[in-house]
């Protein structure tokens, strides 16, 4: 064992970028930044094998401040970015970040679908229920009698998307909520999901200082979830449909097939013309 | 009968009947069965709206060049039925000269038929049929056709063989003994065992299927796609073959969701690829956008059909040119090839794929229905005929330990900077959409976005393509100056035309973006007459052109929409008025 | 909210470890601080969380320096014995941050955390079964002390001088 | 300082700080203080990268005609202080005769300001804020600005009140107090109140607004839309306003949806619109085919930023012609305008609105950042001074049960069909994105898709849309052609060319596709020299214009992309060299 | 009364318009066609106050077959279309219907907000679990070892869509299940949908006679909900976890907040014009 090569042990400001983030100072994205780094330490990842993939959104800036491979795509589209990437690339860390606009509104279907297709991938939704980087905006998880955006001056008046009630019922195999102002428990919850083999959904409230300044009630109003996590999805059903939305923990994670492809080359192109042949 | 036919010793003749009756299959095994017997082929096809079932068409030409598109009149109609043939009548052109086979017993004939003056012969298909044990009036009817046409029975037998092979083996047996109870139930002279075949085994494909393989050809090896009509052939041809070559296909939710997966497969490193059509572009182009901005190549065959919106999703047509060289918001330069055949769609494709990879860009291929779901007797394609030299293989450069300066947007002088894979420890860098600085953060400033801008532009406009960025054949002060699939009927007028004392020039362009200006424009030459030949209402190439400035003044447009095919007779009309011999 | 180690510490490793982290967590904090605050050209501030983050700094050195030849556990970040949700001079805050805060309200701020880190060491002083780390514990207690003294002469003298900066009147800016 | 400004007694100023500062505030007081004044005025607006705070600078152009761009240079620059103010030294360019006021104690200025060679001054705005009990830097230096540039304590007061007015009292207030106290903190010779007050009184309104009023105008009840930069305050205008009209807005789930949805109202009967940028046009591509298809008005203001792809969302360019032009599949024409200035959105949008419906058609206004989200000090429009005089009101032709004929296609002579909403007992059809025959039903006969192709061609290209193709001003033997929002620096280009003795005509496009070829040609007339001016890297405008063979041989284009906003002195050094004045 | 104008009865046939539907004989899709006009002849609905809007199957073809107004539009965006002339037009009676891949593939994201928007909207999936006019391809509600189509080789490998559990997830305020091969129990559970005053989601079972021949089978497994309809989304969603997918009849319904903008004009474009005048 003397001669191993010992790499020395990263701290996860190691993983972060020279990159400043343009986040208003006070914004609860920090902590998922934060959090993110040191699970990336304590996982000790390679940097280089970690891929960070995101839509479009305050949140979704996340990628270039940490120091790994990243895309930062289109809105709404991370997901399916980063699932074309890891069925080419098994051997990556990939792990998707974005907003609750970018999520559940413009990328609802994706979402939807990345939960059933199960592959090894962890989604973080910084879950400020607004559009912050859009001036402030309801988002499917805003409460429908928030009126403070020009665009709904009554509210929405439309029940607030429920992450996790969707993902369970689409059939995610790993889903968590986390608190931007618990910055360990949160990755806790990160590692878990990172090392989870399928798709770990994990909700993070994460306040938007400049437009929900309330939600800086939060921290009161997050309290850990009376349920240890489940497999049963009835079960689950039964604690999401109950939820306040302020529970925190890990809530349900299930063993289910992993969509992988993995091939091994039998043939060439110059094999598949025979089949041309008259 | 086939004393008509432009090329000598083929025919072109189309077999017709409602659903159940066979008329495609019977078409299927025609084709296989001239392409052993020596022959080229072309083999189209034609349906009623109903989803299954319904009338439908299957119109073969063949002869002993190869047949790049279906001509301008048919020699021999054979009418298995006649429900509802008056749907066609538009896409079967008869005349005095034509034939028509039916059996007296499946009613009479149409009179839309009639007035064509075809003579018109009955046949016992179903007397000889209802003697076998499981008679197919379409089999006995492809047997005495095929004696009629001087096929080898071997060649048919063959052809059925291929065709059939795993439908089990009774449907084969009896088709089998229907075929030669018709092919003996004829008068016609018997012909020795596929007299004609070639030193070369031929292939016999499609348009789908050839682009599926220039795409492995190519190095693809991730294909992300949402089922569409006329593209689904594509994907369904890959979606297997690409496991054995130890890739993947994934069937996705939507379009978005493809063309963004195929997006992140190619940042991992893997040249990616997606096939669609109209409607289904029209949802990529956000993406495509993502692509060019950030500099990841991928690959869209986009398999036209009649638009706008839905359009007409089985018929042919070449209007998504538009689309495919301006449908990206922003300035957004990239590349948009369309393949010149069935064949020529492996050729297009793979060199899409090269093109995309080595210049880190966006590949729109446009094929359309009438190529993809055609099948052809082809000579087998061998290697890459064209394309720069200096730059073979075609791959994209890739970041190494070695590189000193891993800055992933760096300006270079030909505009290609390496890309670092995940997985390699000194490149790390973040893919951008927003507009960036050399190492990829984001920047509004005036001089970041003029670089890149540059820059994206640049590697394009500044590569040496070679000669694949058109087919040009002939000489002649006429031009006949066209692109994609309109390029088979446009290569048969230019040749009638020299044939008969009007010597043409045709060029079909298979680079449209970026136009190869200079190279166009000395082969365009001094010519006398111009007709640029497309098949969409607006004129979208010769819009186009114009647009680059690549066409003189006195050029003229020839552009109608589908579905009906460009015919050979009709260009040469449009070109040198109406002098040239009547043909529709 | 409580600033009492949530458990026991039983080793002086494992107490080095807490100290270890503690400090740079508090490092890194001010230092993100004080990078946000010059991206938003609040550089007063900016200057005082700089400080702080040398400071902290400053700390954690001296910390590894004690640890030199201890073999120290790892340990998640989630199984240190906080009480707070994280590290005590940064999670225990109930604090906002704005672009715009004064530095009045930045050393408060400060403030509030290093009696946190010296409650920590305090409590540890107090509470470890471990004589060695108790020892220990109460010298760092010290140290922190100093710190608080020192930052808390800060605040007094902001507070003679601190204007209060009005509101920002003008819109957000749009993005993406 | 103002001498060198072009128009006498207005001028160019800048007020730069960064977050919290008030630049902008300050900036927009100073705005509705100018039109109280009498002066007509332009404000834009810059910011830095960050969310909230950062740095940002307020741009005020003012004068006694109406301003239709900033100019080329800056009279005065405003330094609250220096934050990172070298970001917006492209943006603000001053020469030696610039003044540049500032307070020293906010620290040295930046050698980028200092190598400009402008004249500076230290001001006392921090002392004498500080001596307020809420003191404002920003406001004692716009009071000291205001009484520089001689305009009136009323006028300054009166701005005050209608920016701050819902911040509540005290910020009102403390506001006024320092204002004041700047104001007489200057030598300035007092001004009488409101000297130049116009007769009429003038409107403060931004693009984005002027667009919302425009479709109000036009009759839009109902808007759907997904908020995006920088497009956002046309719908935030809108959503409370159409309820007061009896109308609504619905935000959608993503632009797919808010596409489908107007198709969807529309349909209904109700005149129906969204707001977007590029990546959400994009979104828009296949919905926009659906109401070609079925014929169904729908309104799509563009409200451009730098592209491609995510791009510089908070930046103007002109680089989404191509795509509002070309980007829907399949051939499939509709309208495309553009707005020529904060003013002209109301009419340009207004007459979409009214183009839209009465063709039955998809009509894509394209605005951009810079007018989107600028203010102006404009002249009240009035009603919509063009368009052809036979049809107006423009509105949709509904049916009614006294039509004979409900087909909903039915071929007429002008391809507008009577189009039946629902609740019409006789009028029942169904909407086609397929192509159909006259009645609706799916279609794939080569003759209906001729006839319906045709027909939304032709009520398209068939119209009679009267003066409002373009804006065109000036004669000479000089021409500039431009489109959009470029019209305001060209048609000051123009001015100052035939100020100094280059007669040179200017033409704004306004109505893009279907380009009035003959009219443009005929306007073009036998200019000497042409230049076609925009703002974008590729020349979109250009090519689409040769495209169109609309273009003589000798145009020249001049074409850059942002996200600079164009000047007048580039433009016209582009059109007649060097030899006109140096100004930036 | 006797001064009363009758209007003649209409019988379902009425209802059915002179296009002959493209399907294949034997087509799950024909008895849906037959349950629609039968609803409405029930409701006794004129036939210009309904419209039928759908996106882009064989099942999307059924408006042009009900003698009614109708919208045939794009694929997957038959509620945004439906949405929006409900938005406008709240004197109709707006029914959507079309496929699984339509409505849960490239339509999935509309369909999330749909529910959650809670427009009084009938939407008619129908189910065969198979994109029939593309040829047989998977569909999100498609067995994951169903491996016919060849663009799925070896089956998707995917956890099924379950279009009740997301509804319910959602926030639809109406859910139920119908087969094609009881058209009179279809015929009522249409009936109360349409009476649902709300976004009522209905999913038929309606076997793809020619790519998925061995739905014929589903005779055979349907069978009767064994729990009565419920308001309680928890009750809901034990039952609909533990559902086998056969289950027939209404599963949950409850009055929510509909959504509708219905404001009276208290002003003119010119009164707005006031605000811009210095
Ligand atoms: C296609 C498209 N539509 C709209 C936008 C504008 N846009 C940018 S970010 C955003 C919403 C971001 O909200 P969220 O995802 O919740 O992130 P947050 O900023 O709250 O972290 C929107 C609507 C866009 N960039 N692209
Ligand atoms: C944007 C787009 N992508 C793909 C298609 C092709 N397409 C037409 S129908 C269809 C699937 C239909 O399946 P389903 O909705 O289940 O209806 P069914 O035919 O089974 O009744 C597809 C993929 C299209 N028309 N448009
Ligand atoms: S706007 Fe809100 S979400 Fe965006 S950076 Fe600021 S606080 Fe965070
Ligand atoms: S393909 Fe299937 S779904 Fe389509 S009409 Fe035929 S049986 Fe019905
Ligand atoms: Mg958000
Ligand atoms: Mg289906």
């Amino acid at each position: 064992m003397d001669t191993a090569i010992v790499t020395p042990t990263l701290r996860a400001k190691d993983y972060k970028s020279e990159v400043a983030p343009v986040w208003c100072p006070g914004c609860g994205h920090f902590a998922v930044l934060s959090a993110v780094t040191k699970a990336l330490a304590h996982l000790k990842l390679p940097k280089e094998r970690v891929a960070m993939i995101s839509g479009i959104g305050c949140s979704s800036r996340l990628p270039a401040y940490v120091d790994a491979y990243g895309f930062h795509g289109i809105h709404g589209r991370a997901l399916p970015l980063a699932s074309g990437l890891k069925a080419a690339r098994p051997d990556l860390t990939v792990i998707v970040a974005g907003g609750d606009g970018d999520g559940f509104s413009i990328g609802g279907n994706h979402f939807l679908h990345a939960c059933r297709r199960n592959m090894d991938l962890t989604y973080i939704v910084m879950d400020n229920e607004v559009y912050g980087m859009t001036k402030g905006q309801a988002s499917p998880t805003t409460q429908p009698d928030w009126a403070k955006s020009k665009l709904t001056p009554h509210g929405t008046g439309m029940r607030p998307f429920l992450p996790t009630a969707i993902a369970l019922a689409a059939g995610a195999s790993f889903i968590a909520r986390g608190f931007a102002g618990d910055p360990n428990g949160l990755t806790k919850l990160l590692v878990e999901a990172i090392e989870h083999p399928g798709f770990a959904f994990l909700q993070v409230l994460s306040p938007c200082q400049t437009f929900r300044p309330e939600q800086k009630e939060w921290k009161h109003l997050v309290h850990p979830s009376d349920m240890a996590p489940t497999d049963d999805p009835v079960e689950a059903a039964r604690f999401i449909q109950a939820d306040d939305g302020m529970a925190l923990g890990l809530f349900y994670v299930r063993r289910l097939p992993v969509w992988q492809p993995q091939h091994q080359p039998t043939a060439t192109p110059a094999d598949l013309e025979r089949e041309f042949v008259l | 009968m086939t004393e008509r036919s432009t090329l000598a010793g083929g025919a072109t003749l189309a077999i017709t009947g409602s659903g159940g009756s066979g008329a495609v299959t019977a078409g299927l095994i025609l084709l296989a069965a001239v392409g052993r017997a020596g022959y080229y082929g072309l083999l189209g096809r034609s349906a009623g709206p109903q989803i299954r079932g319904g009338e439908s068409a299957a119109m073969l030409r063949f002869g002993p060049q190869p047949i790049e598109c279906m001509g301008g009149r048919f020699d021999l109609l054979v009418g298995l039925d006649w429900e509802n043939v008056a749907r066609f009548a538009d896409e079967l052109p008869l005349d005095r000269t034509s034939l028509v086979l039916t059996d007296a017993q499946a009613g009479p004939i149409p009179e839309i038929l009639v007035r064509s003056g075809a003579q018109v012969r009955s046949m016992p298909w179903k007397a000889l049929a209802d003697a076998q044990s499981e008679g197919r009036m379409n089999m006995v009817a492809l047997g005495m056709v095929g004696a009629m046409l001087g096929l080898p029975l071997d060649a048919l037998e063959a052809g059925a063989r291929a065709t059939l092979g795993d439908k089990g083996g009774r449907v084969l047996t009896s088709s089998l003994d229907c075929i030669r109870s018709g092919y003996s139930a004829t008068d016609a002279a018997p012909v020795p065992p596929s007299a004609l075949a070639p030193p070369v085994a031929r292939w016999n494909i499609s348009g789908n299927e050839a682009a599926g393989l220039g795409a492995v050809r190519g190095g693809v090896r991730f294909v992300a796609a949402y089922p569409i009509t006329p593209a689904s052939e594509v994907l369904e041809w890959l979606a297997p073959r690409l496991e054995l070559l130890g890739g993947s296909l994934l069937q996705a939710e939507d379009e978005l969701a493809s063309i963004n997966m195929i997006i992140g497969s190619s940042f991992g490193g893997v040249p990616s690829l997606t096939a669609t059509s109209g409607p289904g572009l029209s949802l990529m182009v956000e993406g495509l956008g993502l692509a060019v901005a950030s500099e990841t190549p991928v690959v869209v065959v986009n398999v036209q059909r009649g638009g706008p919106s839905t359009g007409i999703p089985t018929k042919s047509e070449q209007s998504d040119l538009n689309i495919a060289l301006h449908g990206l918001h922003g300035d957004a330069p990239h590349l948009v090839l369309a393949a010149l055949g069935i064949r020529d769609c492996v050729y297009t494709v793979e060199w899409a794929v090269g093109l995309a990879e080595h210049l880190q860009t966006v590949a729109i291929v446009l094929s359309d229905q009438m190529l993809g779901q055609s099948r052809a007797i082809v000579d087998p394609p061998g290697d890459l005929p064209f394309g720069a030299v200096q730059h073979t293989p075609l791959q994209r450069l890739i970041g190494t330990d070695a590189d000193p300066d891993h800055r992933r947007y760096r300006p270079t002088p030909d505009g290609v900077s390496p890309m670092a894979l995940p997985g390699l420890p000194g490149g790390m860098y973040t893919a951008e959409g927003l507009e960036h600085g050399p190492g990829g953060a984001p920047s509004s400033r005036a001089i970041d976005h003029a670089e890149q801008l540059d820059k994206r532009l640049h590697k394009l406009t500044g590569f040496d393509y070679g000669h694949g960025w058109a087919e040009i054949r002939g000489e002649g002060d006429h031009l006949l100056l066209t692109w994609g699939s309109s390029a088979g009927p446009v290569f048969e007028a230019a040749e009638r035309l020299r044939g008969s004392g009007t010597p043409t020039r045709a060029i079909a362009l298979r680079l449209l973006a970026p136009l190869q200006r200079d190279a166009l424009l000395e082969a365009i030459g001094a010519a006398g007459s111009i007709l640029v030949v497309e098949q969409n209402q607006t004129a979208q190439c010769f819009a186009y052109l114009h647009s680059q400035r690549a066409l003189p003044a006195h050029a003229r447009s020839y552009a109608r929409p589908g579905p009906l095919p460009l015919r050979p007779a009709e260009i040469m009309r449009a070109l040198i008025g109406s002098h040239t011999r009547e043909e529709t | 909210m409580s600033t009492l180690a949530s458990q026991r510490i039983e080793s002086v490793a494992e107490f080095l470890v807490h100290a270890l982290e503690l400090e740079h967590e508090s490092a890194e904090r001010y230092r993100q601080l004080a990078e946000t605050m010059t991206l938003h050209h609040n550089h007063t501030v900016a200057a005082v969380f700089r400080l702080l983050a040398d400071m902290s700094a400053a700390h954690a050195s001296e910390v590894s320096a004690r640890a030199e030849g201890i073999r120290l556990p790892e340990i998640a970040p989630w199984d240190f014995k906080w009480a707070c949700p994280g590290s005590p001079e940064v999670d225990c805050d109930d604090f906002d941050v704005s672009y715009l805060m004064t530095p009045l309200q930045a050393f408060e701020l400060a403030l509030f955390n290093e009696i946190r880190g010296r409650d920590f060491y305090a409590f540890v002083a107090t509470d470890s079964p471990q004589p060695q780390v108790r020892a220990l514990a109460a010298e760092m207690a010290a140290e922190e002390n100093e710190h608080v003294e020192l930052v808390a002469t800060w605040v007094e003298r902001e507070r003679l001088v601190a204007t209060r900066i009005p509101e920002d009147l003008d819109p957000p800016n749009l993005q993406g």
